[in-house]
Order: structure tokens, then C-alpha cells, then sequence
């Protein structure tokens, strides 16, 4: 249908509604932290922000990659495990092998690649829902990081530390990892044939193949790339353990998803963004922080929850709609 | 070397569960447009993408300026500078016009877009086409469906091509596109490009083409000159009977209104509407593209939901006046749509024949919930023979058949319903004209049975012979209403471009 | 005039034992509310390390005084502890012991108030073992493997029935679940039809078990024994579809781990000079008991 | 066409069709059996099926269910929490607040069918995704399971045990139900108006509302009857252990989607079929009782499923595409 009264889609118009939607979500994070500054007298205090800062680079790396599989039509459900395994291995070859630091943080990213490649050729070889592989795969490299840490927490001490560092003004440099890799994102999903591509693919797969694209490389690289990030989030997560947990990251995918969606990136593939896939993840951040703060009992903080995802969606949905008419 | 043909084709065949193609031999020359026509379902399209790479022939060989030429993909087709406008659209709506034009080929550095070189060279290409308003940055899916239709024809209008395959490309478009498409055809013929042009409009053909093929069930049956070629001849050729066409015939008696709208509006799309339909009549909507012909319909029918106005359907035994505002309630009312995008908005198209038809009163083929199967397939076989739908039987998806026959379908549906008040919009696009006949009798047979028909056709000698009035749509207004016996081609031309030319259209962006 | 702030952080709110616990710590604390101020926290998912830190962090940006924790894990959440003795914040352990090399490492201290989970389940297999010949066959259905308490339940398990001659024909994990444990459970009997025993890691594996056991028809003859004592047991203690569980006063956990604190901060006593470790009661409970 | 080489797809043609999809299952199936019954000298006993048959009823109900949401292009997480939550309410008031034990049930089904129906309701009305929905639901319902409760696991005992004595020859009165319900599904799907519409919504929703079917009361309508049959699981499920766990049912909503999935239903919506979900639940089924029968340690497990889940769904894909040609 043709109808828009709106005025002509000329590019600062564009350039206006993305910084609007910025500001709509920007506004439900305000929103959330005054009224945990209301209802708690220590909330709104630096040293709040600052944990809250260091808290998020695992999400938030792991929500970059979920926004790119979203896009793409796909969802993966085993960033969890592969988050535990990438930990596990890294911790397993400095502890039991006496391999040096960088090495196994390499050895970790590389089974996370692995990973995500697997899930996303079998999926593709066989033209399976990526849903349903990668709940296979959940399973799979949950297994995995049991038998690689003996079903034990592998603690590797602070040598593995510094990534969880206070660095800059008491931000870690993982929070800065992931800031940049927010950026990086964007720009890759806008401003290459890569992230154009994906966009294409999550659209009208057909059409992009009938242009001479073929879909099943970059498929294929979508995955592999959630599979680095999720590695790289289990390095961070360790780093701040300064351990390797072979249960971390259990039920992660669905938060990480949530995060993803509060931050309009639709479930249908085709449209999506990293920029605002970060506001979802502080709104995740923001929420949990301030329950735990406010010390809401277990019941309270699940109905909250539930709620919060769910409004959230809502706020932005009815947003999107009432500007796109 | 001038009478070598650029391309040939030899014994070309296409086996799906059945053979749709069978020995196809066919040259093509230099700088020579070719026209390829049929009933639906005879192949067309199979062929054009065969030659461009998109389907693997079965069986025969080509050659292309000599050489074997075998495309393994549309790419390589296109390297060798063979490309096609695809019947169905085939573009991005999420990403921008500059994108589409240039998919698969986005100039790049290490991966980096490089975005002025790619607003320069879709402004250059979209120029060709007449679009040099359009912002290379617009997302395809804020354009129309004409408008979409002109960037996909341009997406395939490089410099490099030696044969380009142009199937039914003004199926969406109104005159003055197609006009423009035209042009673009001469001056590219001129450079000794070969075009092969498929459609179903045969003045089309008439004007372009220099030779015509004709295919009927997958084989050549002719390759005639065009020149001096009747169209009568033609069109028994294509469907292997002669067609009647009575032009001469008068207004038909028109009952009471059935259908009022009232001041119904919409945004910049349709202003304030008013018309009357009555029982018995058929009323043609025409207009250009973005005219709001579509929307008004659409409107009509509850679909979208109008800013003013209303709409009501007055019974024919004169009870009270009945209003809705969503389609269900539409067709309780005794309303049917028979929408523009059928792939879109009206199939099932894994679904079988059967699904797709009942869908519109399952009431009809169901007691207290439960289905009753042998029912069902008796009404569906029924309407299948009387609208000749070809197809193995009623159980075939609707997917596996071709364009014409899946509008049949939608046809077969309403008139399973047996509404009282139907609203096509463009229900001939991509329709053979076989096909085409059986449709017009039947929409004739329905008005005659007292039923009030709204058709909206971007074909205007369609309307001309199907309808007892036509009304003019231009910018969002009905400008004109025409009576039978009142018009010709040229004033409901005129009537269509009375409004502000460029006509004002809230698909275009302003000029920068 | 400031009254100490002490924050609880536990692991799983929605399970019972560690509800009793927070119950526990808020009827202390109301009965001595002029003495301290509490703030109590559980994660929603006893395996996720990552929330509990995130959780000791938001604590010590509340400025509390004294933070009582059962870590969800024993050696992941020394970083995060050793960043809060750092600000000032007076750490107890309670529950779950951390690991004391990881300790060690950090050269801090941790006093530790809790029972032994391997001697627990040493009592409650002691008790089972009665009732068995040398030789029988018997099958145990482990809490979540990775965890220390899993393992350590086991351990006593095993030591127990090693002590009487009993085989152990399997170990299995039931995931500290009611319908996981009846999968394991069925599944043990099937395969080992002469099957005595079931010694489940907690009573909701036992509750699964005692399922399971009926639905193969054997009751009577498959013996079930559990951990923890929570309320839904006792009904089968009472008639012997349970034989015996172990009562580690999941209410008193918390309570003396911040009785333990409150001293320390009433006596200034700095962190690394408070008790290495106050070992709690676990006591048997049969039907006898009580 | 006028030259068909195939036999038509006739009526009856559809029939074997769908017998050869039923046979290519329960190939599966009878692999799966056989290889456990080398593994384990008991495995292949009646009383291990016995055992399986009433260890089914609560996730094949739960399946029935999910069915209908996959094939309307929906998903549903919160099948898990309602579940427990039915349970809970129907435990507390038998045990609180003395009600009989009819009443108590119908207390827990209605609550079923309203978190379905608010479910529905709320991705109706505002255009949301049910995957976030449910996802939100998830964590409200498992709240007010805590809540109903106070977090503890509720003993019943025996009165509420009927639902799974053994009665037929051994079986249950679950099973019963649950293969009465896989029938009637079954019939609703292929037979009614509302499954008609449930497809015919699945498969293109805009179509379906031109054509005048309304596709907001149907949706709704489906997610309230899953909402049902998860709480029906319940239950079932409570009669089995005698008891209800707010915990229970957690993670289940994945095994419930990977056994329809299994069973050949689209996750794209318009196609699927309760009978082949039988046969996915049947496959979990005795998928996991072999593995716990012969022993397996836990990584191992992880790692047999996960193959397992991709590894069907792989051969009912080929075998799906061999045949459509
Ligand atoms: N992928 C396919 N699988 C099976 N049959 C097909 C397939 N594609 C086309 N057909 C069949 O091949 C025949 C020719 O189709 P084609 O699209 O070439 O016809 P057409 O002449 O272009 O018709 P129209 O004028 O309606 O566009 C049709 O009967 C169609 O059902
Ligand atoms: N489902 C449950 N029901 C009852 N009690 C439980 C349950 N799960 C855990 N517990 C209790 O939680 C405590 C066990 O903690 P847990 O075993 O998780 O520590 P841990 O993770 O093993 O420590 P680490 O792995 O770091 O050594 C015990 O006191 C036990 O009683
Ligand atoms: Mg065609
Ligand atoms: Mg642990």
C-alpha cells in the first residue's frame, strides 16, 4: 500500500527516526533507573553505574552476534553452552596442558567459530530451522564443556584476569571490548555488502539468490561470527570468574534474545539494529540491577520481569508503528 | 556476420512431474525484439529462464553469438551479458533502491560500501527509466508496486547487455510507464541489443515487436512477422480456437444501488471518494499507477481503515442498510476482494485448490465445524471445470501453477461465495487471453444475475469492453465518471493525467 | 547511631531450602531490628555464578557492612569476594565452603559456618545400611553434578555403603529435580531388577523416586532415602516410602552466619582474624525422629 | 497439464503419503529400541514400555498443543511455568484451602486456559511475536507458581494419584487421554473449520483475513487450548509424583518443541500434524529412558540427545524432500 502522509523518506529523515527510536528507548531506561533511584537511596550512586558497567560486556557481546542471526531469519539457541565451553577449553589449557595465556583464549574463540560454523552448515546443508539445530547444539557443547572440565569449576586465578580489570576510570576493558564491538556491528550491518547482505537474506532469501548472492556463505558466517562472540563472552565471563564454571551461561540464550527484541530487532528477519540492541541489554542490566538492589523477593522479580520484557516490546512496537503509519 | 543470430535454441525441453517445455527451437537476432506469447501456463516463463540461467533445461542446447552457450546460474547468464525482469518481483523491500539496483554487485572497497559511487550509478540507471526524482536511499518498500516494478526493470538495464528477457513488464505499469519502457526498448534495440518481450497485451506486442513466437502447452507452435499479423489470427494460433468480441453492445439495465461511498478518505492516498454502485452494472476504476485505485478498494473493503467517510451495502430485498469496518465483516456482508498481489494477500499457495477455493464459506462445506470432505471436492471439481482451470485435479498445490491459473483460483473462491458485491483489482494482470475470455464471461454472467462488480485495470481496452461505466481516478480523486458509449481511449487518458503532472504521488520523494 | 547493614546472598530463592534459610534470617532479624538491617538476595537459577557476582556487586555498591553469601559456586566467586573485603565489607561464607586454595591465592580469609554435606550424607546412608545385607545392590541419584554439594553427597554415600558392603551399581544425575530424579530413578530399577536402594541427593529427587518406585510396583522393596528435610517429606517418612533424610537447619544457616558477622563488627574484629570455621549441626531424621 | 507421467495426488494418494510419513518414524523408532536393547539385557521388557507409555501422557499432551502453536507460525515458551502453576494451584487448594479434588482440578485447567488466553490476547492485540510474549509469561507464571506455593514442593498424596494408576492392562489413565487427545487433535486438525483456519492462518495470515476469516479469535483459540493442555499436564503430571514442584517443568517448553519438530511439524507455520508428534514424543521418550536405563554419564547424555534431535529431524527433512520431489 501506498499510503503515507508522512513527508518524503529523504536521508536526514532516516538519520531523524533512528536517533528517534534511540530516544524512545533512551527514555524507558531513564524511566527504570529513577524509579530504582526512588525506591532504593544507594541506586543511584556511581559505583552502581560503574558495576553495572562491568557486568554487561558478556550480554552485550553475545546480544551483537544474536542481532546479526535474528536478522538473518535465524535464532540461536546455543550461545549458553558454547559460552561455558569456550571458557572451559581455555581454562583446561592453561591449567592442564601449561598452555599460555593468549594461546588458550585463542584455543577458546576458535571452538566458539567451530561451533557457530557447524550449527550454521548443518542448518544450511540440510535446510533445517536454525531454532532446532542449534537446540542440538545446546545440548551437544553443553556436554562438551562437562567432559572437558570433568563436570568441575576450573579455577585459573588472575592471570585470566585483566580483561575484567578496572582500567579507564574503573571501566574494564571488556566493557570497552564490547562498546567497540557495538560500533563495529552497526557499521558492519550498515555499511558493508556483508551486513547488507544479511539484511537481504533475513528479507526475501529468493530474491537476494536470484541477484547472484549466494545465501550460504554468509549464513554460514552469521553463525560462526554469534559462535566467536558467545567464545569471547565466555572469556570475559571467565576473566571476571577468574574461573571456568561448566554450568555458566545456562538458559543466557533466552535473556540474550529478550535483550535483543526489547531493542526492536524483529523476530522475522530483515530488519534490526546493534545500536539499539544495546539499549535493550542496559534495560536487562538496569532491571537486574535494581531488583537485586532493592532485595525483591524471587517471586516479585520474575513477575517484574516478565512484565518489563514484555511492556518494553510493547512501548517500542507501538512507537515503531505510529511513526511507520 | 549480420545474419547469424546472437541467439539460438535448439530442442529445448523442461520436465518437471510433467513436461512443460518440448523441443523449443528458436533464433534470436541482433538488435531484434521478439515477442513471446501463449496462454498461461504454456512455458514462457519456463523458457526466458532457461535462457538466462535460472532453470537447467532438461534436454536441447543453446548457442549465444556462436559459442555453446550452458548459464549455470543467472550470474554467469549475466556475465555474458544475457539478463531478465522477472515476472514476480524480485526486489529487497527492506533495503534501499541503491541496493537493489546494484544487489550482487555492490561496488566495494575490502567490504566497505563505497556510497557515493552507489548513489551516482543508481541515479544514473534510474534516470534510463524516467525515476530521476528518486532518492537512491528511499527503502523499496515505502514504493508502490508500479514504482517497484520500474526499479526492477532498471536494476536490469546495463550497458553490457546483449539480450535482455522482459517478462510481462508492464503488468503493473499504466500507459505513461509503459510508454517510457518503450522508448527505452528502441533506443537499446538501436544499440543492437535483442530483447525478448513476453505479454499478454497484444497491442503491446503490435507496437515493439518485429517478430512474434507462439507457444500452446510447451511446444513452438509459431514464429510469425508482426508486421501486418491481425490479431484475430494471433490469438486463434495462441489458444487454438477463435474468440468473439463483442464490442458493440449496450448498457446494461442497472438495478437498484447496492454499494454507497460516501467522502471515504485516506492520508494524501485517496481525498474524499464518492460513488454508487449498482446491482447489474460493472464499474471500471481507472487510473495511473499511485492513482489510489488500490487503497480505494481496500478501503471499501475494511482492509485499511479510512481517516473519513463511510460505505454501506444496501440489500437487495430493501432491508436496512449494512456497514462493516474489517473484511470479515465485509464478506458477511455479501462483499468479496480479489486483491492486486495474489501471491501476497490472496493464496495459500502450498495449499491445494481445494483449500484455497472453499476458503471463503467453509461454512457452506461444513456442518457444526466438521468439514465434509466429498462436498467439498463436488463444489470445488464443479467450479474447476466451469472456470477450465488447468491443473491434474483439485487436490494440486497452487503453488505448481501458472499465474493465470492460480487468478482462476481466487475467481473460483468468490464465486464459491457467491457475493453479492465484488471488488477485483486488476484481475486479468498476467492472464492469458483464454483465460481472459472465460473471466470476462463469467463477470458478465454475474452482473447479469443482478450483482454490483467494481474492476479496477491499469488495461484500459479491458475496461472498455467489459464495463457500463468507468470512473477515473488521479491523484486520490475520482475525477471523472464515464457513461457507456461516452468514452474513448483518448479522454480517459486525459481524464487520467488531469491532475497535476508529475501526478502527485506520495511514493516519489521530492526532488533534492 | 548507623545500625550495621548486612546483606544475605544465596543462591536459589525458588527452592525451599534456601527460602527457609531467607525466612530464617527475616524473623532474626526482626526480632533484633534495632541491632541491623538486612537485605536478602537469592539468584533464580543455582547454577548461574554470573548473577550471584552481579548481585555481591550491587551489594557493595549499597555500602553494606557485612555480606553473608552461599556461593552459588566455590571457587568463581572469590574474585568478586576479595573485591568486597577490598572496600571494606565484612564477608561470611555459610552453606557451600569456598574452595581454600582459591582463598589462599587471593590471601584473604573467610570465616565458613555450615554443616559437612559428606558427613551428612554418611548418617543418612549409615541408616539405610541397617536395613541392608553385604552385597545388595543399591543406586544413587546425584544433585547437579558440577556441584560441590552433589559431589560431596555422593562421597558420603558411597562411604557409607563401601563401609557395609553394599554395591553401588550406579550414580546418576537427577538434577536436583522431582521428574528428572523419577527418570533416573525408573530407569536404575529397570536395569537392576534386584535393586534395594535409592539414595537420592535431595528430597525432591527422593519425591521422584518414591514415584518412580511405586509405578514399578515395588514398593516396600526398594528402599528411598533423601536430604534436606523439606516439608513435603515428612508425610513419607511417616508411612516408610522414605526411610531417612538429613536436617542441616537450613532456618539457622543464615541466622548464624550473621550473628557471626554482627560480633565481628561489634568487635571491630578485621577479616582476617575471625574463626576459620563454625561447623553446624546435620542431624538424621527417620521416622523415629521427633 | 494434460501429460501427468505421476499418479495425481488423489485423496487416497494423500493417504499413503501420509502412512509412508508415519513408517519413516517409526523406522526411527524402532532403531532407537533396538539399539538400546543391545545395550542394556532389560531394556526390551514389558515392563520397560509400560514404564515409557506412563512417562508420556504429560509431554505428548503438552505437544498436542504445541502442534496447533507451530503450525499458526507461533511458539510458545511458558508451557513449562503452566504447568507448575497448575499443579501448584490445584495442590494448594485441595491442601488449604480444603477443596475437592474435582474443583481443585478445574481451578488448575481454568488457570491454564486463562495464561493462554492473556498469552494470545496480548500478541493479538498489540502485534507482538509469541516468542517474547511467552517468553514474558515464562517468567510471570513461574512467579505466581512460587507465590501460589511459598516456593515449596506440596505433597498430595494419594488422592490425587488416579489420573496415572495403571488400569488398561497396566496403563494409565493419562496415556489414555493423551492418545484420545493425539486422535481428537488429530481429527480437529484435518477435520474442522478451526483447523482449517489454524493452517490456512499459518500459511498466510493476510490471505486468510481478505478471504474473511477473522485470525485473531482463532489465534487466540490456540494458544488458550495450549494453555489447557499444559496445565492438563500438570496435572498429570502432579498425580504421577503425588506432589507438586513449583519448580517442575522448567526447560520442558524446548523438549515439547523439539519432539513436534522431531515429529515433522514446520517451525514456519502452515504445516505439521499431531500423529507425527506422537511419534517426536515418543522418540524423546524412549530416547531418555534408554539412556537412563544403560547408565549414561551426564556429558554423554547431553551429547546423545543433541545428535539425536538434529540427526531426526535431518531424516524426516531428506525423507520429506525425497518424496515432494
Ligand atoms: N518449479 C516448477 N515445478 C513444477 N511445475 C512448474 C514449475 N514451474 C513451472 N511449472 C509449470 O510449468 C508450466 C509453465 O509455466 P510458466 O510459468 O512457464 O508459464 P507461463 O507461460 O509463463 O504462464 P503465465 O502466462 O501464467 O505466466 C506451468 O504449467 C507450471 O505449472
Ligand atoms: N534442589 C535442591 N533442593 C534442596 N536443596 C538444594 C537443592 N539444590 C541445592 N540445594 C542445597 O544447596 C546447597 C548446595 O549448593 P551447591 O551444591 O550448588 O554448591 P556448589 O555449587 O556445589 O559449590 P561449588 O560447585 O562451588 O563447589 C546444599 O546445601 C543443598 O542443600
Ligand atoms: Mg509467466
Ligand atoms: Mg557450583
Amino acid at each position: 500500500m501506498t499510503s503515507s502522509a508522512s513527508p518524503s523518506p529523504t536521508r536526514t529523515g532516516a538519520l531523524r527516526s533512528e536517533l528517534a527510536t534511540y530516544l524512545g528507548l533512551a527514555a524507558v531506561l531513564v524511566a527504570m533507573v529513577l524509579l530504582f533511584s526512588t525506591l532504593s537511596d544507594y541506586f543511584f550512586s556511581v559505583e552502581t553505574f560503574i558495576a553495572i558497567v562491568n557486568e554487561i560486556p558478556a550480554l552485550a557481546v553475545m546480544a551483537v552476534g544474536m542481532t546479526f542471526v535474528l536478522i538473518v531469519a535465524g535464532i540461536d539457541l546455543s550461545v549458553g553452552s558454547v559460552l561455558a565451553l569456550s571458557a572451559a577449553l581455555s581454562a583446561t589449557a592453561i591449567l592442564q596442558w601449561q598452555w599460555s595465556v593468549p594461546a588458550a583464549a585463542l584455543l577458546g574463540l576458535g571452538a566458539g567459530v567451530l561451533c557457530g560454523a557447524v550449527l550454521g552448515s548443518v542448518s544450511v546443508a540440510f535446510r533445517l530451522p536454525s531454532f532446532i539445530v542449534s537446540l542440538g547444539m545446546l545440548e551437544v557443547v553443553r556436554g562438551a564443556a562437562y567432559l572437558v572440565t570433568d563436570s568441575r569449576t576450573q579455577y585459573v586465578g588472575e592471570r585470566i584476569s585483566w580483561l575484567a580489570q578496572p582500567w579507564l576510570g574503573n571501566v574494564s576493558a571488556a566493557f570497552v571490548i564490547a562498546v567497540l564491538l557495538v560500533i563495529v556491528g552497526q557499521l558492519v550491518l550498515t555499511r558493508t555488502v556483508f551486513g547488507r547482505s544479511v539484511v537481504g537474506i533475513g528479507t526475501n532469501e529468493e530474491a537476494m539468490r536470484l541477484a547472484g548472492v549466494d545465501p550460504r556463505p554468509i549464513r554460514i558466517a552469521v553463525f560462526a561470527l554469534t559462535g566467536l562472540l558467545a567464545a569471547l563472552a565466555g572469556l570475559m565471563q571467565a576473566a571476571r570468574l577468574e574461573a571456568a564454571d561448566p554450568n555458566a551461561g545456562q538458559g543466557i540464550e533466552l535473556r540474550v534474545i529478550a535483550a535483543v527484541v526489547i531493542g526492536g530487532t524483529s523476530l522475522m528477519g530483515g530488519r534490526g539494529s546493534v545500536v539499539t540492541t544495546f539499549f535493550g541489554v542496559l534495560i536487562i542490566a538496569v532491571l537486574e540491577a535494581g531488583l537485586a538492589q532493592v532485595g525483591a523477593s524471587e517471586p516479585s522479580k520474575r513477575v517484574v520481569t516478565g512484565c518489563v520484557i514484555v511492556a518494553a516490546v510493547i512501548v517500542d512496537t507501538l512507537r515503531q508503528r505510529r511513526r511507520g503509519g | 556476420m549480420e545474419r547469424t543470430p546472437l541467439l539460438t535454441l535448439e530442442g529445448i525441453g523442461k520436465d518437471y512431474a510433467a513436461t512443460v517445455l518440448d523441443g523449443v527451437s528458436l533464433s534470436l537476432q541482433r538488435g531484434e525484439v521478439l515477442a513471446l506469447t501463449g496462454e498461461n501456463g504454456a512455458g514462457k516463463s519456463t523458457l526466458s529462464k532457461i535462457v538466462c540461467g535460472l532453470v537447467n533445461p532438461t534436454r536441447g542446447r543453446m548457442t549465444l553469438d556462436g559459442q555453446a552457450y550452458a548459464p549455470v546460474s543467472r550470474r554467469d547468464a549475466e556475465r555474458q551479458g544475457v539478463r531478465m525482469v522477472l515476472q514476480e518481483l524480485g526486489l529487497v523491500p527492506t533495503l534501499t533502491v541503491a541496493e537493489n539496483l546494484l544487489l550482487g554487485a555492490l561496488p566495494h572497497t575490502a567490504g566497505w560500501l563505497r556510497r557515493g559511487e552507489m548513489a551516482q550509478r543508481a541515479r544514473a540507471q534510474l534516470a534510463r527509466i524516467g525515476l530521476e526524482d528518486l532518492d537512491p536511499w528511499t527503502p523499496v518498500s515505502r514504493l508502490g508496486i508500479g514504482h517497484q516494478q520500474m526499479v526492477e526493470i532498471a536494476r536490469n538495464l546495463h550497458d553490457d547487455t546483449r539480450v535482455l528477457m522482459l517478462d510481462e513488464p508492464t503488468a503493473m505499469l499504466t500507459p505513461r510507464e509503459t510508454d517510457r519502457l518503450f522508448e527505452q526498448v528502441a533506443q537499446l534495440v538501436a544499440a543492437g541489443v535483442s530483447i525478448v518481450y513476453v505479454s499478454h497485451r497484444l497491442e503491446e506486442l503490435q507496437r515493439i515487436a518485429h517478430r512474434v513466437a507462439v507457444l500452446r502447452d510447451g511446444r513452438l507452435v509459431d514464429v510469425l512477422p508482426m508486421q501486418g499479423l491481425r490479431e484475430e489470427e494471433l490469438v486463434e494460433r495462441m489458444i487454438g480456437r477463435t474468440l468473439v468480441e463483442d464490442n458493440g453492445r449496450g448498457r446494461r439495465p442497472a438495478g437498484p444501488v447496492r454499494l454507497r461511498v460516501q467522502g471515504l478518505a485516506r492520508g494524501k492516498v485517496v481525498r474524499p471518494t464518492s460513488l454508487e454502485l449498482h446491482g447489474g452494472e460493472i464499474l471500471g476504476l481507472a487510473g495511473l499507477v499511485g492513482s489510489g485505485r488500490t487503497e480505494l478498494l481496500r478501503l471499501i473493503y475494511g482492509a485499511d481503515q479510512p481517516d473519513a467517510g463511510s460505505v454501506e451495502l444496501l440489500p437487495i430485498d430493501g432491508g436496512p442498510a449494512r456497514r462493516w469496518r474489517n473484511p470479515v465483516q465485509a464478506v458477511k456482508a455479501g462483499i468479496g476482494l480479489v486483491s492486486e498481489d495474489r501471491k501476497a494477500e490472496g493464496l495459500l499457495l502450498p495449499q491445494s485448490i481445494r483449500v484455497n477455493t472453499t476458503l471463503s464459506d467453509l461454512g457452506a462445506v461444513s456442518a457444526r465445524g466438521w468439514l465434509k470432505p466429498a462436498r467439498e471436492s463436488g463444489l470445488v471439481q464443479q467450479l474447476v471445470k466451469t472456470l477450465r482451470v488447468r491443473c491434474t485435479d483439485e487436490e494440486q498445490p497452487v503453488a505448481a501453477l501458472s499465474g493465470g491459473n492460480q487468478q482462476k483460483v481466487i475467481f473460483a473462491r468468490w464465486l464459491h461465495r457467491n457475493c453479492e458485491v465484488l471488488l477485483l483489482d486488476e484481475p486479468t494482470r498476467g492472464v492469458d487471453i483464454g483465460a481472459r475470455a472465460d473471466l470476462y464471461s463469467q463477470l458478465e454472467r454475474m452482473a447479469a444475475e443482478g450483482r454490483a462488480l467494481l474492476v479496477v485495470s491499469s488495461d484500459l481496452r479491458e475496461l472498455m469492453a467489459l464495463c457500463d461505466r468507468i470512473g477515473v481516478m488521479s491523484g486520490g480523486r475520482l475525477v471523472r465518471t464515464f457513461e457507456r458509449g461516452q468514452w474513448t481511449e483518448q479522454s480517459l487518458l486525459a481524464a487520467a493525467f488531469s491532475a497535476a503532472v508529475p501526478a502527485e504521488d506520495a511514493t516519489l520523494s521530492e526532488p533534492a | 547511631a548507623d545500625k550495621p547493614k548486612v546483606a544475605l546472598v544465596m543462591k536459589s530463592l525458588a527452592n525451599e531450602f534456601f527460602l527457609t534459610m531467607e525466612q530464617g534470617a527475616k524473623a532474626h532479624q526482626k526480632e533484633n531490628a534495632d541491632k541491623y538491617t538486612l537485605v536478602a538476595n537469592g539468584i533464580k537459577d543455582e547454577t548461574d555464578t554470573a548473577a550471584q557476582i552481579r548481585m555481591v556487586e550491587q551489594m557493595v555498591a549499597q555500602k553494606v557492612d557485612a555480606l553473608v553469601i552461599a556461593p552459588a559456586d566455590s571457587k568463581a566467586l572469590v574474585p568478586a569476594i576479595k573485591n568486597a573485603i577490598d572496600k571494606g565489607v565484612l564477608v561470611v561464607n555459610i552453606d557451600n565452603r569456598f574452595d581454600q586454595a582459591a582463598l589462599k591465592e587471593k590471601g584473604i580469609k573467610v570465616p565458613f559456618v555450615g554443616p559437612d554435606n559428606r558427613a551428612g550424607a554418611k548418617l543418612v546412608g549409615d541408616a539405610l545400611a541397617k536395613t541392608l545385607k553385604s552385597g545388595d545392590k543399591v543406586g544413587i541419584i546425584e544433585g547437579v553434578s558440577t556441584t560441590f554439594n552433589a559431589q560431596q553427597r555422593t562421597l558420603g554415600y558411597q562411604d557409607a555403603m563401601k563401609a557395609a558392603g553394599v554395591t553401588v551399581v550406579g550414580v546418576q544425575s537427577g538434577q536436583w529435580e522431582i521428574d528428572k530424579g523419577n527418570t533416573v530413578a525408573a530407569g536404575m530399577m529397570r536395569e537392576h531388577p534386584d535393586l534395594k536402594a535409592l539414595l537420592a541427593g535431595n528430597d525432591s529427587m527422593a519425591l521422584g523416586a518414591v514415584a518412580a518406585v511405586k509405578a514399578a510396583g515395588k514398593t516396600g522393596k526398594v528402599a528411598v532415602v533423601g536430604y534436606d528435610n523439606i516439608s513435603a517429606i515428612k508425610p513419607m517418612l511417616q508411612d516408610g516410602r522414605v526411610l531417612a533424610t538429613a536436617d542441616q537447619y537450613a532456618a539457622k544457616q543464615a541466622v548464624f552466619g550473621i550473628e557471626t558477622a554482627l560480633k565481628a563488627l561489634a568487635a571491630k574484629t578485621p577479616q582476617a582474624q575471625m574463626p576459620e570455621e563454625v561447623k553446624t549441626d546435620v542431624v538424621l531424621v527417620t521416622k523415629d525422629s521427633k
